[in-house]
């Protein structure tokens, strides 16, 4: 007899998810699939809205990652006014851009996807929270992550207005300058973070990659795809959040492609499912070939762990080394295992961090000409960023007045939406045994979507919503027979 | 109070209004639906809720059934609402918990379809009835009323209208856009049908005016500008300098024959260009002020600077020429105002096929009321431009009337003085005078009498319109200088053309030039044909939109003298019943602002036509001054936070209505 | 006396006003001593069928984010008002719609349309292949919530008790709000948990506003370079504060940037984009009916701009039949 | 709200149009109307406004949410508002509402600004009667209706479960 069990929902992730998981006779997983039910359509009613209002429009796609929304968007907006912006309204971008990856990081670390491992993957559901983490390390720590999270948000809202769905943006630059006293804040909040960033390492070393039993499971085969990966790089194939080419690395480790943003269509293509909402992106140089691995399918990921394998090297010298102490534990690049990405993201905490304070301290900061006053017509911008969740690019068509036609929003979880979905199904595969389907395997399910630190919202911009995630577990008869937590 | 307000009890009264409303709408069944609406504790229909009984009925109704408000679906409120707020206020009830539903004007009379028709009835009662259950009592605020009336035209109604209020002790200003009073009326020799000396009527009259002391008589004058309210205007009035002190001159015109201009060579405008004037001049020798003029664009001594001002040294000890004079502007507070400014006549030369200003043998009316004046240029002769007495004489009715090419309206006044014309050319030349009629119109006292008498005196009438004129030469007819008239005559069948001396045109009575100005500083309204506009045809025929602005005279529409000065009275009683009251009510439905909702983003402030908006710096909202405000509403239109309100008005009130009309069909 | 036992769901949202609650920081462990979070998708691991496991009206306050936008979202609204003795319209898209309400300038159609059909950039799948509601996969039947026809506020679909507003809702805001759940000093059921007064009240640039009409000309804030201190409203960039409720510290315009509405109206206003179009229209400085005519038109996409957040809550609500597409005509 | 269409018994679509007439001009000519016998649909129903200047978009929303299909705003004519220039600042509004509505659907030929002046009871006619063979022309607004939670089938707690820790006074 075989069964269906679905997780309802997906849960500390961005938006909605549900996973349904088909059993056998035998009780062992057919197939899992996560389905995304939620379209909000931003694609289409931005249509017939002002181009520059796209930076607070678009930011609504996510409340979460409303930043890397808000300056991707301006991006576009830039290359569709055909303006680059002073030093200081860049460098403001810039420095609101790290500030915000620095806190999300965190906020996906010590509230979201970390206490799995800070709290424990089989530990009461109760307690794996962010409350539980603060228990776990004890209060003074939490405080402190409380604390820092808080500077940071703080700090982007004194530059960029409000802290979630920003409003500083604007074609050509920004909307105001930065005062000299916000800007020694600026530094304040970037020491801080470095030394914060450094603490968070440790943290990881200490819960994390001292136990043996984490480090089994982050190197298991449940976890681990051989996919194609891709993220921003500088002139020197540096990682880079804000700016740069866009690199792709094949499973093993080559660079495979390397192209600016404005060229994504030639390379990505989007794969719909019936089933999802959500839309598959994957290599058009491949092809989508299902749901596969290897470098015959056009399937690749994007985000920190990507973001890592696609660089050569990082920009700053503390994040360096961790990086290379990340490849020299894992056994060198690229890294595969999906559960890697949370350590990955710290690392990016710690690079972020440190531009913080490069950008801090650059005299061009507080100059007082902050934005370049568009001139040219407008006709079509492709604007990209790295989003902590991985690349986003925003693509906007207008009419001659600079209303929008048309819009295409490749964002990170949609990049990744074809791996998510291999990771949920190989996981299931790999957890649920012999029709033995209990909490902590589907805990453990969840935290290979988890990992990715998915955000549905962004995904399903197109459409939209839903509770987190669900497991369901269906028999072979297609009966509905469990949701996972068994209703009363 | 009988219960309490907001437990409303409705009672919903349906007027038949005799056959008016009851022809078109079933009453009956109106009166059931209106029973079952929210709130109705009955509803009745009868024949005339306006009168004595039906008001009775009502109040009755609000005794015995504790009714606190009240739907009247009846005529329009602009006819009958303030009755049956006063009926209710008679019964104890607040006269604002009172609605009325506009049946016959708005239904009743226009409705095509009956089925629509009772739909529509329905819903404009229902509107009411959900409007009503919100309304609050509410009170009217007295102002104190200026006790001074402007009245603005020196013709006969301006003089009559001032005369009447000034001999009940009422002060006036009368303000005169000529150099003297008189108007119209000071042009004619003699007036219909009794023939009267028009001078013997008249000058009294203006002697009169100029002597009372409750009258400020300001010739040479013109209103610029009105502001305020009834009760309290104040009115801008630019006076033109007349270069000569009113109160110095003795009228002596010793002046004006010493003026270095030895002859008149400048048209006089009030002789219709007949005769002429010097730079210096008395518009006619009756005018009142009797104080001469001068031409500012004609005096040499004006134009160039140089004169040897022999008029000055004429005046002597006097002094009484003043070059200094300039215009001015001066400001006077009144509480009510009369306009009397009468009408112009029209100006034939469109219509070419009469040849006026082509043929020196073609004349208007006017023109020949001064031919016949005894102080007119030709003393009273009727002479043609040559100085020759005419033996035949065409007049021409309906010159510019009852013609759609012109003015479709009959003027009311042609039919008779053209008959007075024709009396007086007949008597004074003996010419054979000829009448082109399309039908007479004598209604009034004697003048029916007056047609036969000019019939059996000999003039000749062709009922026909005139087609045409041409000269004398063009139809090959041995009349020098003569004209041939064209004329179908409908009585006997056939075309006929007759040679003729002198053509009169009896030309139509028109709206001013510049009503249109007069009307919009006046806050008044205008017929389609340009005429002031009275508030009702027979309720309130000398009072305007305009609150305590009232019309008389022709600027109201074409009238004769008597009916001018009966007219003039008529507002003067209307404006004495105002300015004598003392004070005013004014309507409740001024706005207000709730401190607590207001933000103070002075979106409202700047929109205030009367500055009744200010920002109060120290609460940070807007404040409304109620005296200042009219009730227009705009701010609370504007008022994005629904902080501003307007009492009668409100949102709420107004989505009341809304939900009413549309929530039953 | 136990712990007063408050959750946090969330409908069609993007997550911000979650994010929000974070951000009260040091505050939310506070809160967390002294109210029994039961319920908070975003962040802790409880299922939909802990809230099914709930007894009817256990909780005492639901948060409820997010607009409802498909079969699910009515579920999961209906579910917490049942559960919950006091329900939250959380945010403005529970309150108004918000800016995914912008979705009803459109039928859901035109909107599927675009997302799965056009290929617009060449990169959708071909065959036209679309999300349904029940999929036949060959290990048994997926299925998905469908769509609604059109976007709609919590209060269209399940009584609402209280409505905290903002896009997202101000930490400060919510900070009260908690503070007052936990010491029992709500007002009365049917209140908005903020200020109500618009924005200009407090506006640090109120002062600058001339009495007088002003918008002689109206700009787009990417054309003009963006005075700090002056009203936004003065510089003929459309500020909405005039129309929009107070309660954010001027975030926006304190960032230099005009209010778009995010707090909603007053509570006087029955239909915001009305009220602050009114409010803006009659600034308009022209008495030449043409010339005003063109004035307006220099508002590029007043449906955009007035409604931004509050289409699905407002007296239209929707596009009405006819041809689709919500850009802005001529 | 009732229904758009006159009646379920196959009768033509009969529009219904919520006219705002202004005290001073339009209201006055309408009664001129009645007044002159003329005859005219009987498909616009008249709210009374001391000045055009008074008319909240809110106003023209609310009548179509309604039911109506259409609305006229009757005022003065330029120059002649009681209330100075109450019926330009209507303009303003208005201008800007019509942008508005055509976004969302509803064709701008349903709402209406004329100046009619009191003396004009036959552009009173005409208007409306143009108006309403417009309006059947275009057939009924068809508004999606505004949900309500009554109207969602959701069952709610029964109203015995009463305030304990933390609820409202």
């Amino acid at each position: 007899m075989t069964r269906q069990v679905t997780i309802d929902p997906v849960t500390r992730l961005q938006g909605h998810g549900k996973i349904d998981i088909f059993l056998d006779e035998q009780g062992n997983v057919r197939r899992a699939y996560l389905r995304v039910p939620e379209l909000r359509g931003f694609e289409k009613f931005v249509q017939g809205r002002p181009a520059e209002d796209m930076p607070q429009i678009t930011s609504r796609i996510c409340g979460v990652c409303p930043t890397a929304h808000h300056v991707a968007a301006a991006k576009a907006l830039d290359a569709l006014y055909q303006v680059v912006p002073p030093p200081a309204g860049r460098k403001i971008r810039e420095l609101v851009y790290n500030t915000f990856l620095f806190e999300d990081h965190a906020l996906h670390f010590y509230f979201l996807g970390g206490p799995d491992f800070l709290v424990g993957p089989d530990a009461p559901k109760a307690q794996r929270n962010v409350l539980g983490v603060v228990e776990k390390l004890g209060r003074e720590m939490g405080t402190r992550v409380i604390a820092i999270r808080r500077a940071a948000r703080e700090l982007i809202a004194l530059v960029g207005g409000k802290a979630i769905h920003p409003v500083f943006a604007l074609p050509g630059g920004v909307a105001r300058p930065l005062k000299p006293e916000d800007r020694l804040r600026c530094m304040e909040v970037a020491d801080q973070a470095v030394e914060f960033a450094l603490a968070t390492l440790r943290t990881f070393h200490q819960a994390v990659l001292a136990n043996p039993k984490y480090v089994d499971m982050i190197a298991s085969d449940a976890y681990t795809h051989r996919t194609f990966y891709m993220g921003l790089v500088d002139e020197r194939n540096r990682l880079s959040f804000y700016d740069g080419q866009l690199r792709v690395v094949a499973p093993d480790g080559k660079e495979f492609l390397k192209f600016p943003a404005r060229d994504y269509l030639k390379h990505v293509a989007e794969h719909v499912e019936p089933w999802s909402y959500v839309k598959f992106c994957h290599l058009k140089d491949v092809g989508w070939k299902g749901f596969e691995e290897g470098p015959q399918s056009g399937v690749y990921a994007v985000g920190p762990l990507a973001r890592l394998n696609a660089a050569d090297r990082l920009p700053t010298p503390k994040a360096q080394e961790a990086y290379e102490e990340f490849y020299d534990v894992l056994g060198g690049k690229p890294v595969h295992h999906t559960l890697a990405t949370h350590w990955a993201r710290l690392v990016e905490m710690l690079a972020a961090a440190e531009s913080m304070q490069t950008l801090a301290r650059d005299p061009d900061l507080i100059r007082s000409e902050v934005r370049t006053i568009p001139t040219a017509a407008p006709i079509e911008g492709i604007g990209v960023v790295e989003a902590p969740r991985g690349t986003l690019i925003h693509h906007y068509q207008t009419d001659g007045r600079g209303l929008i036609t048309a819009a295409n929003l490749v964002v990170a979880t949609q990049n990744n939406a074809a791996r998510i979905a291999m990771s949920v199904d190989k996981a299931a595969k790999a957890l649920v045994r012999n029709g033995q389907v209990d909490e902590g395997a589907l805990n453990r399910i969840e935290m290979a979507l988890r990992a990715y630190d998915p955000c549905h919202g962004c995904a399903t911009h197109a459409l939209s919503g839903q509770r987190s995630l669900a497991v369901w577990v269906y028999d072979a008869s297609r009966r509905l027979v469990r949701q996972i937590p068994q209703s009363p | 109070m009988i219960t309490a307000l907001d437990q409303p009890r409705i009672g919903v009264y349906v007027c038949h209004c005799g056959g008016n409303i009851a022809g078109a709408i079933p009453v009956g069944d109106l009166a059931a639906f209106a029973r079952g609406l929210p709130h109705v504790v009955l509803a009745r229909h009868y024949k005339y809720m306006c009168s004595h009984p039906g008001q009775q009925l009502i109040q009755q109704d609000i005794v015995l059934l504790q009714l606190n408000r009240v739907v009247v679906a009846a005529c329009s409120p602009l006819v009958h609402e303030k009755t049956f707020q006063r009926a209710a206020e008679d019964a104890g009830i607040n006269p604002f918990l009172v609605q009325i539903a506009n049946l016959r004007e708005h239904v009743a009379w226009v409705a095509t379809d009956a089925e629509l028709a009772a739909r529509k009835a329905k819903a404009q009662v229902a509107a009411a009835v959900h409007r009503v259950a919100g309304h609050r009592p509410l009170e009217r605020k007295a102002v104190p009323i200026t006790p001074r009336v402007l009245v603005v035209g020196g013709g006969i109604a301006g003089i009559q209208a001032a005369l009447t209020l000034a001999d009940a002790g009422k002060e006036v200003i009368l303000v005169e856009r000529e150099p003297t009073l008189g108007g119209h009326v000071a042009m004619f020799d003699k007036t219909f049908p009794g023939l009267e000396c028009t001078a013997c009527v008249l000058t009294p009259k203006m002697t009169a005016v100029k002597d009372h002391p409750k009258i400020r008589l300001l010739t040479c004058s013109e209103v610029q500008a009105v502001e305020g309210t009834v009760g309290k205007y104040r009115a801008r009035i630019r006076r033109r300098a007349r270069y000569v002190n009113e109160d110095l001159c003795v009228g002596c015109m010793r002046c004006v024959e010493e003026c270095l201009f030895t002859s008149e060579t400048i048209p006089n405008a009030f002789d219709r260009g007949l005769g002429m004037r010097k730079p210096i001049y008395m518009p006619f020798p009756q005018a009142v002020p009797r104080v001469p003029v001068i031409d500012r664009e004609a005096c040499l001594r004006l134009v160039t600077g140089k004169c040897a001002q022999s008029c000055v040294e004429a005046c002597g000890e006097r002094g009484a020429i003043d070059f200094r004079q300039e215009d001015r502007v001066e400001e006077h507070e009144v509480g009510a105002i009369i306009v009397a400014t009468g009408f112009q006549t029209f100006d034939p030369s469109p219509i070419a096929h009469y040849g006026y200003g082509r043929y020196p043998a073609v004349y208007t009316a006017l023109e020949v009321e001064r031919l016949l004046n005894a102080a007119g240029p030709t003393e009273g002769k009727v002479v043609l431009r040559d100085g020759s007495t005419p033996k035949a004489v065409g007049i021409a009715h309906c010159v510019g009337s009852r013609d759609h090419h012109y003015h479709a309206y009959c003027s009311r006044v042609c039919c008779m003085y053209s008959l007075k014309l024709a009396h007086l050319i007949r008597e004074r030349t003996g010419a054979e005078v000829y009448s082109f009629y399309i039908d007479i119109r004598a209604p009034g006292k004697a003048c029916e009498e007056f047609y036969e008498e000019v019939q059996q005196a000999g003039v000749h009438f062709i009922r026909g319109k005139l087609a045409e004129v041409g000269t004398a030469a063009e139809h090959g007819v041995d009349r020098p200088g003569g004209l041939v008239a064209t004329v179908d005559d409908t009585l006997q069948g056939r075309v006929r053309r007759i040679a003729l001396d002198m053509l009169v045109l009896s030309v139509a009575l028109e709206p001013r030039e510049g009503a249109e100005t007069i009307r919009r500083m006046f806050g008044m309204t205008c017929s389609n044909e340009g005429f002031f506009q009275e508030k009702h045809p027979k309720l309130a025929p000398v009072n305007t939109a305009n609150d305590g602005v009232l019309v008389a005279g022709a600027c109201q529409g074409p009238k004769d003298i008597a009916d001018s000065v009966a007219q003039a009275d008529a507002a003067a009683a209307q404006a004495l019943a105002l300015v004598d009251r003392g004070q005013i009510d004014l309507e409740p439905n001024t706005a207000w602002i709730d401190q607590d909702a207001c933000s103070g983003c002075k979106t409202c402030i700047p929109l205030c036509p009367y500055h009744a908006l200010r920002r109060d710096e120290e609460r940070r909202t807007a404040v409304v001054d109620e005296a200042l405000c009219k009730g227009c509403g705009v701010c609370v239109a504007a008022c994005p936070s629904a902080a501003a309100q307007q009492r009668l008005f409100t949102d709420q009130q107004i989505y009341d209505e809304i939900e009413g009309l549309l929530s039953y069909g | 006396m136990s712990k007063p036992k408050v959750g946090f769901t969330w409908c069609a949202s993007c997550g911000g006003c979650d994010e929000a609650v974070f951000d009260l920081a040091e505050d939310l462990l506070q809160f967390a001593d002294s109210l029994d979070i039961v319920l908070w998708p975003c962040a802790m691991d409880f299922k939909r069928s802990d809230i099914e496991a709930m007894q009817d009206g256990e909780m005492s306050f639901c948060f409820a984010s997010g607009a409802i936008r498909s079969s699910e979202d009515r579920e999961m609204a209906a579910l917490c008002r049942r559960k919950a003795r006091w329900l939250v319209a959380f945010g403005t898209c529970a309150h108004l719609g918000g800016v995914p309400g912008l979705a009803n300038l459109d039928s859901r159609e035109s909107l599927l349309q675009t997302v799965y059909g056009d290929a617009l950039f060449g990169n959708a799948s071909p065959g036209q292949v679309r999300p349904q509601h029940a999929t036949e996969v060959p290990e048994g039947t997926v299925s998905l919530p469908t769509l609604d026809e059109s976007v709609k506020t919590l209060g269209q679909v399940v009584r609402v008790d209280y409505v905290l507003p903002g896009c997202p809702p101000p930490t400060r805001l919510i900070a009260a709000a908690l503070a007052a759940i936990v010491e029992g000093t709500l007002p009365p059921p049917s209140s908005v948990l903020a200020p109500d007064v618009a924005l200009c009240k407090q506006c640090p640039r109120i002062e600058s506003k001339p009495d007088g009409p002003l918008l002689r000309e109206l700009r787009r804030p990417h054309e003009h370079e963006i005075d700090p201190e002056q009203c936004f409203l003065a510089q003929g960039l459309l500020c909405l504060g005039p129309a929009t409720r107070d309660g954010c510290d001027h975030a926006c315009i304190r960032g230099n940037m005009p209010c778009t509405g995010c707090l909603g109206p007053t509570s006087g206003t029955r239909d915001f984009g009305a009220a602050a179009l009114s409010a803006v229209a009659s600034l308009v400085d022209s008495h030449d009916e043409h010339q005003i005519a063109a004035l307006v038109a220099e508002i590029p996409d007043p449906a955009g701009t007035f409604y931004r957040y509050s289409l699905p809550g407002s007296m239209l609500h929707k596009r009405a039949g006819g041809p689709a597409g919500g850009g802005p005509r001529p | 709200m009732a229904d758009t269409e006159s009646s379920g018994n196959g009768k033509a679509f009969q529009p219904r149009i919520v006219a705002f007439f202004c005290n001073w001009c339009t209201y006055p000519a309408s009664d001129l109307a009645g007044a002159s016998r003329m005859k005219y649909a009987a498909n616009a129903r008249v709210i009374r406004l001391m000045c055009s200047g008074r008319l909240d978009p809110q106003f023209v929303l609310a009548a179509l949410r309604e039911g109506a299909d259409g609305v006229l705003v009757g005022g003065c004519p330029a120059g002649d508002c009681h209330f100075q220039d109450g019926n330009i600042k209507c303009r303003r509004r208005f201008e800007l509402l019509l942008r508005l509505v055509a976004q969302l659907g509803i064709e701008p030929e349903r709402l209406r600004l004329e100046w009619i002046s009191a003396s004009e009871a036959e552009k009173l006619r005409d208007v409306v009667e143009e108006m309403v063979k417009q309006l059947k022309e275009l057939g009924p607004l068809r508004l999606e209706p505004l949900p309500r939670p009554e109207n969602a089938g959701v069952s709610e707690l029964p109203s015995a479960a009463v305030a304990a820790d933390g609820g409202p006074p």
